[in-house]
């Protein structure tokens, strides 16, 4: 075990995977977001400078070449910054990366990773704070990995490097700076299996990326007051670990799933369907989504934060739930 | 002068020729379903770019592939089956005549998104770059892409990045018969507004008779060759003179089934589409090349006519009888398995 | 009272607004998709030759030329043809479209009209299929309409082009052609007002677009076997008519909800999630998705049937939930 | 030689001068977050092009948008209470530096996407040819935006539908410090190429000096009259030397807070930064050009600076005593309400 922040540990993964397999390529954009973290990428610009690609600020074609590459087996890692710039190459990413596979009856695949910054960014506005995983797992074909902590950012990673599907990696600005231990050498994690961050009896909180902190966070409040939350981090949406909510829902008989994305046709929707589909009869109360409120991200910071989830929020939530 | 690759060509371009009328006569029969298009008039581009290419190289084509893919090599008969949604099908029935593609013979992918396709080309150069693979990425396109700005961005890229790539824009609009009436299956650029744009660029830019199969491969053999030496990107506008038939969403046999002998006997030819006949129609134009310079004589021509017809008839029966995929098919292959 | 086709009906409510309002334009794309229903606009090409634009193959300028227009009051029809073609104009339309009103603090309003035409088209295959309705949901600042029937498709666009908001107008290329009654004279349909298509007792099947008429067909099936199914078309999707959801299920105690988008953060999924959190206690049963299968849409048509909800499922779905 | 108005664009570009060392100011002191862009080094530019615009007009801006703002006569206290997010910011603090708009005068809205707005402003020139209010639209954006295909989509919509727009492209690539440090704020396009994609349109293009605040008014003046007049789009490309505190995305104010007596006290420049204070600084360009022509004397240079420096001074008290939006006000026009 060592100690790594969330962006040193993604960039060892990357770094692990170009040591390992040459036709892991680059393009050398964003990869951190803003905010003075592309420092870590310095010693792969100098090792592997023939796999390195700079950017210009064209993602949909980028999205694209990546796509057309990966049909002969380059993987590229396509860091596309704010995952709002995503939008540009939406289609690229929905109807070639993701539909490539299925197209061809099996014969080719795309192994690319398109890896971007979601959510609430303190001051992104408008426009620098998209979360875009509800509208992309409405799409078939696309792998989705969120990781919440360093370990499970660099698990996560090589995994996504890996795989013979295009993987949306979404990762949070706030998260980049965090800390965490990391376990020492290479591992994989693989893909749909959830991490019970906490256990607890009373109430299940499913969460990704930033949410699992806060969820993490709210749970220490919870539990002064008696209120033990189960945390089911779900660390990729596709493939979604269905098993590890309905068996948590099932001990705690509540579900509170909290959701950086707006409310409509989100996360928490889809998780909160699948469990009154699957599971109504372990509810003893009503399910409850926690997501962004359904409005855009004003710039003022305490705004954002009055408008995303957060801390105070989910404890408010699950008491309620429980009360 | 090499007289084989000229005929080789011929026989692909008779071909394709064949093949879309048996895709058309399949849609006449109501064999499937939605709109498709067909590469009716432009066979000498197709058949004279992929004489040049060989199996390190990656062609991706559009809603328009059925030439591209038949020059390329492709069965006809799991091409048809495609288009009938067979499970014999180059995929297996589930892409249709829009999305025809067979990794086999390197053409991994079809795009119907207009403009689609130009940037998994590009993709392709940059895999064989990285891998040093010797193969280029080819592109073919219609005019209309340049209207989209994924075109553009790929264009400069390219170009950035020092992809060996060669961009091939087919450009039907001259002869457009729905122009004027507002059919947008044609570009809306400024007139001879395409060429400009890679050259702006600074890219090495071309523009042939596309509708003259020779002029085609002497062009392209030798701009594959330098794509190869230098690893740069080079761009060629083909232009080729609309096939009446072409129109906005379902073609129509205007022009009826080819007659190979219109090439030799001009009193065959008559009525409303004689000019197209007399100076379009690329199969007859390069038909009248090869007896004129002495490659083929009459024999030749209806002989290699002859064959093609017999094997599209082959692959008619062929994709007929295959089967439907079966509805359990449609869950395999959503997401790939492990390597 | 007439009875008219779809396509028409449409177009006569572009033709009322262009004669009503000198401000309203219209782009002059492929209105009623592929298949020959174009005819219909021919009158409208000659009488307002200066308001119509022919557009090049551009959807993401276009896009954000009607949003541009619309900051000065300009009402612009934008017809894009089929509805996968919408992913290219992704960014302008969540973005540019969908955020003006609010980062402008409600100085500015985008009275522009995107139209589409979703689904199963028959043969549409991969790329010529998509039901984007989920994954727009989930972006504030956007109304979003699915008409049925002439009638709505009638009133329902006239309110698309009067409305101040951007609306996404989602019509299906299988409705075109069927006719219906329409009212004589000018009428709108305000949005968020559902539609009871059909009373019934037993079960709500909440419906849009092509799936109505699945829908209703379905409910003919079920009558015969003594179950009566009750529809409520929602018709619009923002905003969002709740309470007529609610009542219907409070009434019948089951609800299914169909829709041809995948399943996965759909729009299924938000009625169900809706219903749980807000009306649990209403349910008899736990409530049923039936959408589209997670799959991509092979072009073989039998296939594209099967993956599709269509009458058979309903029926199936609606007789085991009540069963 | 128009002397009230030089005096006018003068007086712009130094109060956006000041402005932007205003917005430095109250980042350093962390009184808002996020990153930010400023217009230092490129006002000539935009004080220039608003001195030919009027109420009819629309301009629409970038991430860099403030100058174009300031210059355009949005009060700078509303646009400094936006930057810090306050009630009485122009967007009630709701979109913050990257989204300053005011409808008021005629900015309705500000994209921070790279090319986000300048479709935009070719749908301000579609609702005025539609209209025929006789107003044009302006789009000032910067030359990383022609690596966005949908820039380009724009350039040949605006020919192809004769839109009433002029497109003012600010390179400021030229002496950008970061180029080789692979920084991604400036462009990629192959050196040189940016003119020559309008130019590949067919569109009526001009080069110009973007640091040159009367060559710019020249020649925007002469543009705009012209595309009132003929209804067709015009394209120029203003090639302003980066300013040297033009960092990736925060700015540094490596050159200090301006002393306009640097444009006759030669002796007062020296140090890293000389080379930029004597060629490249607008302001002091602008300064020296007025004092040579005679249009100004050292006391109307200084004037101006006190009048405008007071107007700044008294604009960031209003915006730092500006209340914070009430959380209630998060839900406020997400729709629009009936007409
Ligand atoms: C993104 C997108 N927009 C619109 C269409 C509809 N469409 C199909 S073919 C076509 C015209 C293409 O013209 P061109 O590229 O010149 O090819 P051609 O048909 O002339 O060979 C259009 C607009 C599409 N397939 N994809
Ligand atoms: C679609 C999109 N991609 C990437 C970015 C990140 N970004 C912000 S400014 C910028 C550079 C813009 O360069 P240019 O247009 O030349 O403007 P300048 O900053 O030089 O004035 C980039 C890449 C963005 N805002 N939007
Ligand atoms: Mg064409
Ligand atoms: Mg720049």
């Amino acid at each position: 075990m060592t100690v790594m922040t969330h962006a040193e540990a993604l960039v060892a993964a990357i770094r692990e995977c170009m040591d390992e397999d040459e036709n892991v390529a680059l393009v050398w954009g964003s990869l951190m977001g803003v905010g003075g973290n592309n420092d870590h990428v310095e010693h792969i610009k100098a090792d592997f400078a023939d796999r390195i690609f700079h950017p210009p600020i064209s993602e949909a074609a980028i999205a694209a070449i990546a796509t057309g590459a990966a049909m002969d087996g380059v993987r590229t890692i396509f860091p596309m910054g704010t995952a709002s710039f995503m939008f540009r190459a939406w289609d690229q990413i929905i109807h070639e990366a993701g539909a490539a596979h299925y197209m061809s009856n099996g014969a080719v695949s795309i192994p690319a990773v398109f890896h971007v910054v979601h959510g609430l960014r303190g001051g992104g506005s408008v426009q620098h704070s998209q979360s875009p995983q509800s509208m992309l797992w409405n799409a078939p074909g696309i792998e989705i990995a969120m990781p919440s902590c360093p370990a499970d950012a660099k698990g996560l990673m090589r995994t996504a490097i890996k795989s013979n599907n295009p993987t949306v990696f979404i990762d949070h600005q706030k998260l980049n700076k965090r800390s965490g231990e990391v376990p020492a050498g290479a591992y994989d994690i693989p893909f749909g299996v959830a991490d019970i961050k906490r256990v607890g009896a009373d109430v299940t909180i499913v969460a990704t990326s930033l949410q699992v902190v806060h969820a993490l966070e709210a749970a220490e409040t919870l539990s002064a007051v008696g209120i033990e939350a189960e945390i089911v981090d779900l660390r990729s949406l596709v493939p979604l670990d269905e098993e590890a909510i309905l068996t948590s829902v099932g001990k705690t008989g509540r579900l509170l799933v909290v959701d950086e994305a707006p409310p409509r046709c989100s996360v928490a929707s889809e998780v909160v369907a699948t469990v009154a589909e699957k599971g109504m009869d372990l509810l003893k109360a009503p399910p409850v989504r926690l997501n962004r409120l359904p409005v855009h991200v004003p710039a003022n910071v305490a705004l954002e934060d009055f408008v995303g989830p957060n801390t105070d929020r989910i404890v408010e939530a699950a008491k309620t739930l429980c009360g | 002068m090499d007289k084989a690759r000229l005929l080789d060509i011929f026989r692909h371009m008779i071909l394709i020729r064949r093949f879309e009328e048996a895709v058309y006569d399949f849609h006449e029969q109501k064999l499937f379903g939605g709109h498709y298009h067909l590469y009716i008039g432009q066979e000498a581009t197709g058949a004279a770019v992929m004489a040049s290419l060989g199996a390190e190289d990656r062609i991706f084509s559009t809603h328009r592939n059925h030439g591209h893919l038949i020059a390329r090599g492709v069965d006809p008969k799991n091409a048809l089956a495609e288009i009938l949604n067979r499970a014999d099908g180059t995929n297996g029935g589930r892409g249709g005549t829009f999305h025809i593609a067979d990794a086999s013979v390197g053409m991994p992918h079809t795009s119907a998104l207009v403009g689609g396709s130009v940037p998994l080309a590009a993709g392709a150069g940059f895999a064989a770059k990285l891998k040093k693979s010797g193969g280029i990425g080819v592109s073919m396109f219609g005019d209309g892409c340049f209207e989209e700005g994924v075109v553009f961005e790929t264009l400069n890229l390219a170009r950035m990045w020092e992809l060996p790539v060669i961009f091939v824009c087919e450009n039907n609009t001259p002869g457009a018969v729905l122009k004027s009436a507002g059919g947008n299956n044609t570009s809306n650029l400024p007139e001879g507004r395409v060429i400009q744009i890679p050259e702006a660029l600074g890219m090495e830019c071309h523009k042939v008779d596309g509708g003259d199969a020779e002029a085609v491969d002497v062009l392209f053999a030798d701009c594959a060759a330098r794509v190869r030496a230098t690893g740069q990107p080079i761009f060629i506008e083909a232009l080729t003179e609309r096939w009446p038939g072409n129109y906005f969403s379902f073609p129509s046999m205007v022009t009826g089934v080819t007659q190979v002998s219109m090439a030799w006997d001009g009193g065959s030819i008559s009525g409303e589409h004689q000019e197209w006949f007399l100076n379009h129609d690329p199969v007859l134009r390069f038909a009248r090349q090869l007896l004129v310079s002495g490659v083929a004589n009459f024999g030749d021509i209806v002989g290699i006519d002859v064959e093609v017809t017999e094997t599209i008839k082959a692959a008619k029966e062929f994709a007929q009888s295959s089967p439907l995929p079966g509805t359990d098919s449609v869950y395999a292959h959503v997401l790939a398995g492990e390597g």
